[in-house]
């Protein structure tokens, strides 16, 4: 029996969601993982687009930052940014936007903007990126974040990055043109639009959860498919091909900088 | 006719004023962080500042309270987490309150580019069903004149100043960029004044053909400054400095530990080569 | 993912239908003569032409009657003088009438950028004080939301199929271009349908960094041309055909040598290898 | 005494009316003569921009079109089109735009577009290509145009490229960003516009040229100068520099092309 954390089966729930033939605009942190894992196994044609305007790009280690050299050097080619969120992004060439964020409503809409409000936070986050525009316009978007009642929220403090906004077409209604948020992996499973509402509903667990510890988790009354699947934990080539990856980032990043003086 | 024989110190005192708007870009690739050092050390005041991602630079200008305004669409220490003195500023207004002007990246790019194209403003389908529009009035829809549908605007942007580190220019002052672009060159063409760090001087670039280059007569300065980017990178000379971004969390958190930091690493340096030799000889976290 | 197992012919006859908007981009280099030539032989109809700069290879489709409708922004044979079978069109309406989209340069640029944008308009500081907005009611004037300023806006050009020359693709699909690009890679990214001939097909593609490559996702298939934009060139392959585009003044200005020369060397021929082929067997003037 | 044609005198003309410093966006054919003779003579530093989007470019022979090999294989770079129209011309980057035309009128307004009505020409001519945005956003404009009654015409039949419109200010009172046609030149010698009404004026005459040939050649009642200036002829390394680009143009463009098959 294979033991494995948390973090890595999350990961490797993430890296099965992807396929061969999709186009992807990856975050980073653990989609930059997730992505670059489906890469490494059952995915290897899978083209990946960072927003620092590396397309078709194929790391050998996980970057730190958004634009190591990493990403140019081995990526098909490298374009500006401007051109990357236009020809690119809001041109409806990205399948899966793949994102984070500080905090998810049942609607899958995202804050990564304020804990507290805006004017006067108690926290600020980083703010937006690529964020709202990845959301607006790719095909579908994944979303990645462990859950806990503080970000898996009834209400957001701010909404960074557009979801189903309050569900039923909302959406769609405005014209918004991407498909939004088709699956939330999180650390017990995964969960996906109800067709109707539009609100997030438990599909999956992680073989071995049960329903109990995904409603504590979640800070809204958690609604659940009929039939809930299992997810099998990762097998031995997927957590072997994920550890080299970390194993590999850690050597690189670790590796002493020479600057030119 | 870009001008060869200054200093950086010439540079930034002769171009970077009091109260000016200015862009130090770079996507992550080329941050010009001597320049920002040298504005830290000549204790220019009162800056707005513009940057898509703040990155550590800013997060030091700001902390030594050179800026009175933001503008940005990601503010953080990309990979580890926050930057501790832009939060300092906007949660507790420490040393400073600074107003924040805040975007996405892709109104941003557009502003940027609506700049670089001396358009008074950039369309982009962006920000819909989001917050930012509530409060940003920079972000407003309007109408397609053809087809009545509504999209986004945002002002152009164009600074008083745009720096940018780049790897090599030559005499007649040619910019070379390889690699990661950000909205580098939109920043430099929205500029009324452009300044530009290099690494190395070379005689003549090769031939370009559709490579990066930003031509002699859209920039005022070229400054050699070798590791000027550090501890961000140069593509082909140095690495991205990864484990100083890292330390930087924990430098940062503590208004006294940076104040200290910052008063050791770059007040207490003459320049930039001072700067890296004073890290070499103190671990940086 | 591009499709590669397509003959020039098949590709044609799969994604180029009688009516389709399409455009052969390319400025002055990389012009796609091989597929507008197989556009011919193919005898597709009513179609609507789009292009910055007709060139040629449009003078031939017009004068071979396969256009309803031309969008462009300059119409003569560069550097020697008029295109005959475009004047003929729009002044005798032989061999059928074309209607007629005429922008400036900077305008279409402005298009086809909104179009690879997927804005719906293109905005740009243009065409003020010229007769050109009172022909083309695709030319209007709109508010700047933030200044109140005027500036002019264009429809978004996206064509049905557009069609590209270019030096080279790997195995993938993805296509690189060197040299002179003109608004070929925004006309590509604008369009519905992608399609390229190249000089070569390789194994792999030497690293790009900022080179220009179409991603192999963008393009629907991609067709080796050897020559395939001769008489203009293919930077690193073959020099642009200056003596050919100084005899076409001649060979165009009859309607009867002119359809005589593309039944012999177009018509008469079943593919670009035949037709370059019968250009070397007679003097092409 | 050396003989030259009225060519060769006007593009020698044209070609000192360029500084060393100047930035110039290049028209093909006796423009970009010019522009060359210009650099090859006493300003070798000048920046001389094709609408191709090579920026910088020296070719050592005259392109035939304004996009041939040798501007992009001598360029300082090579931008796209809509990159050379919007973050240079229209950003104000350029600081002369030198252009011809069919037709030209008193007040510099330029038609290459038709002969004869738009909607049922006489002739119809190429048309705008970068003509109307150069003649709005570079600093000054320079024409260069052989003088007839048929091309320096009275009223023109298509505005393609706006000079002065009607003068006295109207330019500027468009908003219009560029200086506007500060010289035509022409096979006669030179025009100017009037300060005050913006009207073209003859300022300088080919030395020898009698103002009455002047007045032949242009199809209003021409206004001149209280005092005209008198245009040398070309000197030596003048005429030699323009000849041997000639010929070594000339050379070039009959060398036979070599196609792969």
């Amino acid at each position: 029996m294979i033991t494995c954390t948390r973090n890595e089966w999350m990961t490797v729930t993430a890296a099965r969601q992807l396929r061969n033939d999709s186009v992807c605009f990856v975050g980073i942190g653990l989609p930059s993982a997730a992505c670059n894992l489906a890469r490494l196994t059952h995915a290897p044609d899978i083209v990946l687009i960072y927003e620092s305007g590396t397309v078709g790009t194929r790391p050998n280690v996980l970057p730190l930052s958004i634009g190591d050299g990493e990403l140019a050097e081995t990526a098909t080619c490298v374009v500006s940014l401007p051109e990357v969120f236009s020809y690119y992004l809001q041109a409806g060439r990205v399948d899966i936007g793949f994102l984070g964020a500080a905090q998810i409503d049942r609607f899958g809409n995202l804050n990564s903007t304020v804990i507290g409000p805006y004017e006067n936070p108690a926290v600020r986050l980083p703010g937006a990126g690529g964020a709202p525009e990845i959301a607006l316009h790719a095909r579908e978007i994944f979303v990645m974040l462990r859950a806990n009642p503080r970000s898996f929220v009834e209400r957001l403090d701010f909404c960074t990055s557009a979801g189903y906004l309050s569900g039923h077409g909302e959406r769609a209604r405005l014209g918004m043109a991407g498909g939004g948020p088709r699956r939330v992996i999180t650390d017990f499973g995964l969960l996906e639009p109800d067709t109707e509402s539009q609100e997030l509903r438990l599909v999956a667990l992680f073989d071995g959860v049960g329903v109990e510890e995904a409603r504590a988790a979640v800070g809204w009354p958690l609604a659940v498919a009929n039939s809930l699947r299992k997810i099998p934990p990762p097998s031995e080539p997927e957590l072997a091909a994920l550890r080299a990856l970390h194993e590999r980032t850690e050597a690189a990043h670790a590796r002493p900088i020479h600057v030119p003086s | 006719m870009a001008e060869l024989g200054f200093t950086l110190s010439d540079a930034i005192s002769r171009y970077v004023h009091d109260g000016a708007s200015i862009a130090l870009e770079g996507f992550t690739h080329l941050i010009p962080f001597a320049a920002g050092h040298e504005i830290i050390r000549q204790r220019i005041r009162d800056l707005h500042l513009i940057r898509m991602t703040p990155d550590i630079v800013y997060d030091q200008m700001i902390g030594m309270g050179c800026a009175r305004k933001l503008t940005f669409s990601w503010g953080g220490n990309p990979g580890v987490g926050s930057l501790h003195r832009l939060r300092d500023a906007v949660e507790h207004a420490w040393p400073r309150p600074v107003e924040i002007n805040e975007h996405s990246h892709a109104g941003m790019a557009a502003a940027f580019t609506a700049g670089a194209s001396r358009l008074p403003f950039g369309v982009l389908r962006g920000y819909l069903g989001t917050d930012l529009p509530a409060h940003n009035p920079n972000v407003r829809r309007i109408a397609c004149p053809f087809t009545g549908q509504s999209v986004t605007a945002v002002p152009a942007i164009n600074p008083d100043v745009t720096i940018l580190h780049a790897q090599r220019a030559d005499r007649a002052g040619n910019v070379s960029i390889t690699g990661i672009l950000g909205a580098a060159r939109e920043a430099a063409f929205a500029a009324k004044t452009v300044l530009v760090t290099v690494e190395e001087l070379v005689d003549a670039l090769p031939p370009a053909l559709n490579a990066i280059v930003i031509p002699h007569w859209i920039v005022a300065a070229v400054v050699p400054c070798l590791g000027g980017a550090y501890p961000s990178y140069a593509h082909g000379y140095y690495e991205r400095d990864n484990a100083f971004y890292q330390a930087w969390d924990s430098i940062s958190r503590d208004r006294e530990r940076f104040i200290h930091w910052m008063e050791e690493h770059v007040l207490g340096t003459a320049d930039h080569r001072q700067f890296l030799a004073s890290l070499q000889t103190s671990a940086p976290a």
